[in-house]
């Protein structure tokens, strides 16, 4: 553990009394909140929306070693209480992101999860080990939904043994705490989480994007150029509660939840059924202050329901 | 070259926006004036507004809309109804409030010295060069429009160009007003007539690109105005990207203007409009 | 093939010109659109809204050898654009199935598609043994979503190899068209589609329900009796549209397409992707007459598109 | 026993309904009356509407409320604002225009002969026995009412009940009307004093099984109206079941009134109001 943020009492007016800070694989965050990846890219954007020193903690987009173009324009389109993108990892390489990123988000005083990515196993490493290099990195979330090159493209973490062996190989090269972030394109979600955490992940989060698909009926193309994309939003927060309760019963872990998360009611709803923390994604598209919103919104919940600390909500479901 | 309509300097900000009036302009257009005192105090010529149209609705993302006029306190956006989001948008009246983050990209640039200037406007394309037109006109440039429409009523924005630019003609798909045929008729016309300094080009993809072609084979500095689909708007989520001669870039925060012979037209616009 | 339905024009108004039927397993039917099985009962509750002689087809709730009681309340939650419900298959029975449904059903002008529920693979066989011996049978639609007792509570449909088992033992009963029914919860569509094609079924249907949960943040209890449910509705067209298309490109067997299709533009997409019929759920609880303003939206778009056979429709996606 | 009242062999259509009126009538408690000539013309006490409030909306199912009132043409709901959907419905405006299904279920049964009746109603269960008491009025049944409610506010419909009814006997639970505590206090006595055939009840399902102990314990006949969420409305999608001493049945068909004596009460009700 590198970086340790104060376990803050939550800045919210008149919230003195509700104790949100929670701790992830050593990590104490002030609060349960993190942005997700790819969708706060790396906070810059932001800045003037939302006070970045509020967060619990700020994940990156996704690395990559080289720099990655990305897919071809149209990357998104609408769905019922959703989207879906195809924005294809776009980021201009690892050596690029410590330099512009990383430099400017030492300024910000906010634990910094960095969001890896790869085509191979090789590659999670190597990103891992540059950025090694580096202060102002509090943990690593691998994200295992890239195709696996090595493997015909399936992504690494629809099985348990190419999750396993990226989780490996990232933990081979760092102290830090790693984060597996879980696909939820598979049978039994549980069965990989469990494979990560036996292959050294300090925590697990999920769920990434859905795979889907939109087809113009007009043109008769589909609506993305690369035909298929992943689904977030609140579409997908009954998918995404129900795996996080399945996987925060299958391992010893903390587990943060993420799918749709647009109210502190929602961020609410993941701590109870067993997450420990959360990620805004799809959110900050509709309010760039979704965040801290989201904030404001478990300290009031709290509030009215004489919690005093966030932490009694964790796994607190009554089944 | 100066950029003396950057938008780089102006910081978005989230605004809760009044509707003062929204009235029906053509079939399927109207004219929003939004009270919006801060977005309007710095808006340039070319940005746009990302407007959230509904808070409970089954459609969850903003929606941009380029800036048609500025004044003190207020924001017109002329807008198209294509699906959900515009008919929404149609259906609000003086009073409702919104929220609306901007003023948002890299607008227009008008080079210092700049004496004559083409602008290009196809179908609502004409929306982000109303407050251009009106700043060039105040700077004292000279201004021609070329403008195409389907048809006579949908060349919106008719009276404000030809109450600031010196000539203004059109061309219409059905002949019901000007040329019967393509824009880049008259486009290619006034170029040679007019010799500008700058062309200003907005419409659908195609006609840009033959615009953008037209100017550089006269040799006439161009810049384009490009729609991307957008998810945030400020430059955080790479849904907008552009393939440029530098790169991919992103249309709400590089753009949406762009130097025309930067753009590596890739087809990848958004589909055509109804 | 047992019933044929015939081959007709379209009754809807002015749109004489467009041939709307369409071919699954020798059936012919007279358009695309069937009910979804457990959103139209067995059509008598919709008499009074929808004309039953203009469905495609109608496919029952499900029926097994037993009567099931199904789950304890509250069965169903409102999600964004979506719902859950864990009814649990409640029905009386097969004999009381033919006695009160069937026979009431033979008296309307549409094949009926009976959909199959089974805890054990005999369970499947006994039910369609049953049904044998009955007329005014299309077809069988077997439901492998529901939880394989011998082998622990997963559902058939999640490995191939129940999958298959439950088709061949339901194939070797009948010569009526089998249409298996997957499951979207796994993390290869195709791969089961193939599985049970190789086990002799005549069609696929999909997508079943996701599975999801919802949570009561001032209760803290999940919102149905189950905690769990499956997903249906607008936000999960995305997803059956992804698989509807990968199945369809997987398999030669024809594909039903099903998940959130509330208009005739939605029935279109499923077309599109490759299905050759669709099926409307969730819609008919929206509209009662959701099914027959489908067909006549598929009716409106082939016209103004100049379109005069749906069946053109089918896999016609330009990518 | 004569069903006099049932719902069975009225059948539901879909009914284009505009809002005539719609009134607050307590904090949170709107009434709302709805043009509807062809439910109007056939609903039974007791019987619902299924109403699609929104058609854009991020919610997509239809919500059932209790007609409460009858008239020519039109038909009056009341309803308290618990969520998104009775929160649109609280923006609907006269003029506006929404479908409603209905009626719905089957209504209070009166057996012939019923000479004293005794309505309990708990919160928005005053609901459906509002046209209940006015037809029991207007056959010449005595009737007297129980009614419990959080404040005094809250006792909606006291007009209705206190024009038709012998008497009307209210618990608050802050004492601002009426005894302080709950209704079955008043029910308790109303039933021993009234001496009732018959007695209708409506509210939480912790009070209304409260009160068919009481009724049960007298020996009186009681009916009770059960809320279960329902998705269709229509008795196709076995989403509202109640545990009877027959077998599971639809709340929106086979109820949402059951005879007190067959319900197994097994705690599986929506969740308790705010
Ligand atoms: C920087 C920028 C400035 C814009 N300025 C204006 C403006 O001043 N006036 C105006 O009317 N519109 C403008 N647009 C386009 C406007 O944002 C879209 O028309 C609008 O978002 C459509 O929303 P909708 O919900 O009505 O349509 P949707 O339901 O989202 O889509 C309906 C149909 O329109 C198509 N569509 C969606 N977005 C666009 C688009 N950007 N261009 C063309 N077709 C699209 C869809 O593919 C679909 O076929 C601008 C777009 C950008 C990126
Ligand atoms: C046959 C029948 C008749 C009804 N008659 C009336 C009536 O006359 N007046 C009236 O105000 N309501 C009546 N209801 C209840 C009414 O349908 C719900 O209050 C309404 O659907 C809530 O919708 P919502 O979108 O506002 O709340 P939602 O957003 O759906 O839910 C908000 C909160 O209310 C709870 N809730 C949802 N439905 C109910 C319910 N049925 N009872 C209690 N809590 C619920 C939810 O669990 C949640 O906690 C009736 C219900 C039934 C089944
Ligand atoms: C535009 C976009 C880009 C994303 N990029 C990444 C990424 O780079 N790495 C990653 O692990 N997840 C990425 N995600 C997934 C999100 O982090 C998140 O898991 C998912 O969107 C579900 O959460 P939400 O519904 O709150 O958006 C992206 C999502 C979106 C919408
Ligand atoms: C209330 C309800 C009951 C259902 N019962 C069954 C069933 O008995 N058998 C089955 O195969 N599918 C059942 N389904 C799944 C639907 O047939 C359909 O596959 C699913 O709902 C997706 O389609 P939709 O989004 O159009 O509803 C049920 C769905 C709902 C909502
Ligand atoms: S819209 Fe998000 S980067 Fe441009
Ligand atoms: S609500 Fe569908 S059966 Fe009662």
């Amino acid at each position: 553990m590198e970086q340790k943020s104060r376990p803050a009492i939550s800045a919210s007016p008149g919230s003195a009394t509700v104790d949100l800070s929670v701790e992830i694989a050593g990590l104490v965050l002030r609060n349960p909140v993190m942005t997700a990846s790819g969708t706060f890219a790396s906070g810059r954007e932001f800045a003037g929306f939302v006070d970045l020193s509020r967060l619990g903690a700020l994940v990156t987009k996704g690395v990559s070693s080289d720099p990655w173009s990305g897919n071809e324009s149209p990357r998104i389109a609408e769905t019922s209480s959703g989207m879906l993108n195809s924005i294809g990892l776009q980021n201009p390489g690892v050596e690029a992101f410590c330099e512009r990123d990383l430099a400017w988000l030492a300024g910000q005083d906010v634990p910094v999860v960095v969001n890896v990515s790869g085509h191979t196993v090789a590659d999670y490493a190597a990103v891992v080990e540059r950025l090694e290099r580096e202060r102002g990195v509090a943990a690593y979330e691998v994200n295992i939904s890239c195709p696996n090159l090595d493997a015909g493209g399936m992504a690494f973490g629809t099985a348990c043994a190419p999750a396993a062996e990226v989780t490996r190989a990232v933990r081979a090269v760092t102290k830090r705490p790693v984060i597996v972030k879980l696909s939820p394109n598979v049978t039994d979600i549980a069965e990989i989480a469990r494979a990560v955490e036996a292959a050294g992940a300090d925590a697990v989060s999920l769920i990434n994007t859905l795979l889907g698909m939109a087809i113009d009926a007009r043109t008769r193309r589909p609506k993305l150029a690369r035909t298929v994309g992943g689904l977030s939003g609140p579409a997908i927060k009954p998918v995404a509660l129900r795996m996080v309760w399945q996987v925060a019963g299958a391992v010893s872990i903390p587990v943060i939840g993420c799918g749709g998360i647009m109210t502190g009611e929602d961020a609410v709803e993941f701590l109870l059924a067993g997450a420990s923390a959360v990620q805004v994604g799809t959110a900050n598209f509709v309010d760039p202050g979704a965040t801290v919103h989201v904030i404001d919104g478990i300290v009031e919940y709290c509030r009215i329901s004489g919690i005093s600390s966030a932490r009694e909500l964790i796994g607190a479901l009554d089944t | 070259m100066t950029c003396t309509a950057a938008g780089h300097d102006t910081h978005p900000l989230l605004e809760r926006v009044e509707v003062v009036r929204n009235d029906r302009v053509a079939e399927g257009v109207g004219l929003l004036v939004l009270r919006a005192p801060r977005i309007a105090a710095t808006v340039q010529p070319g940005q746009f507004v990302h407007v959230r149209i509904a808070a409970d609705a089954d459609f969850i993302l903003r929606r941009p809309f380029s800036v048609h006029r500025a004044s003190a306190g207020a924001v017109e956006i002329l807008y198209q109804v294509l699906g959900r989001g515009t008919r929404e948008l149609s259906m609000r009246a003086a009073g409702d409030v919104m929220d609306a983050i901007g003023p948002l990209g890299s607008g227009w640039r008008v080079p210092e010295g700049t004496v004559h200037a083409l602008l290009v406007a196809g179908g609502l394309g004409a929306a982000p060069l109303g407050m251009l037109a009106e700043v060039l006109a105040a700077r004292g440039v000279a201004v021609s429009v070329a403008q195409g429409a389907p048809t006579a009523e949908r060349l919106v924005a008719r009276d404000l160009f030809e109450s600031v630019a010196r000539r203004v003609e059109v061309a219409t798909d059905d002949g019901s007003a000007g040329e019967r045929g393509f824009v880049t008729v008259v486009s290619e016309r006034l170029l040679a007539a007019d010799r500008p300094d700058m062309v200003f080009v907005c419409g659908p993809e195609a006609m840009a690109r033959a615009v953008a072609a037209q100017a550089a084979a006269a040799g006439v500095a161009c810049q384009v105005s490009l729609e991307r689909l957008m998810a945030c708007g400020i430059g955080a989520c790479l849904s907008c990207v552009v393939t440029t001669t530098s790169g991919r870039k992103r249309a709400c925060v590089d753009g949406p203007v762009f130097d025309a012979g930067e753009v590596c037209w890739d087809g990848t616009e958004v589909p055509p409009r109804h």
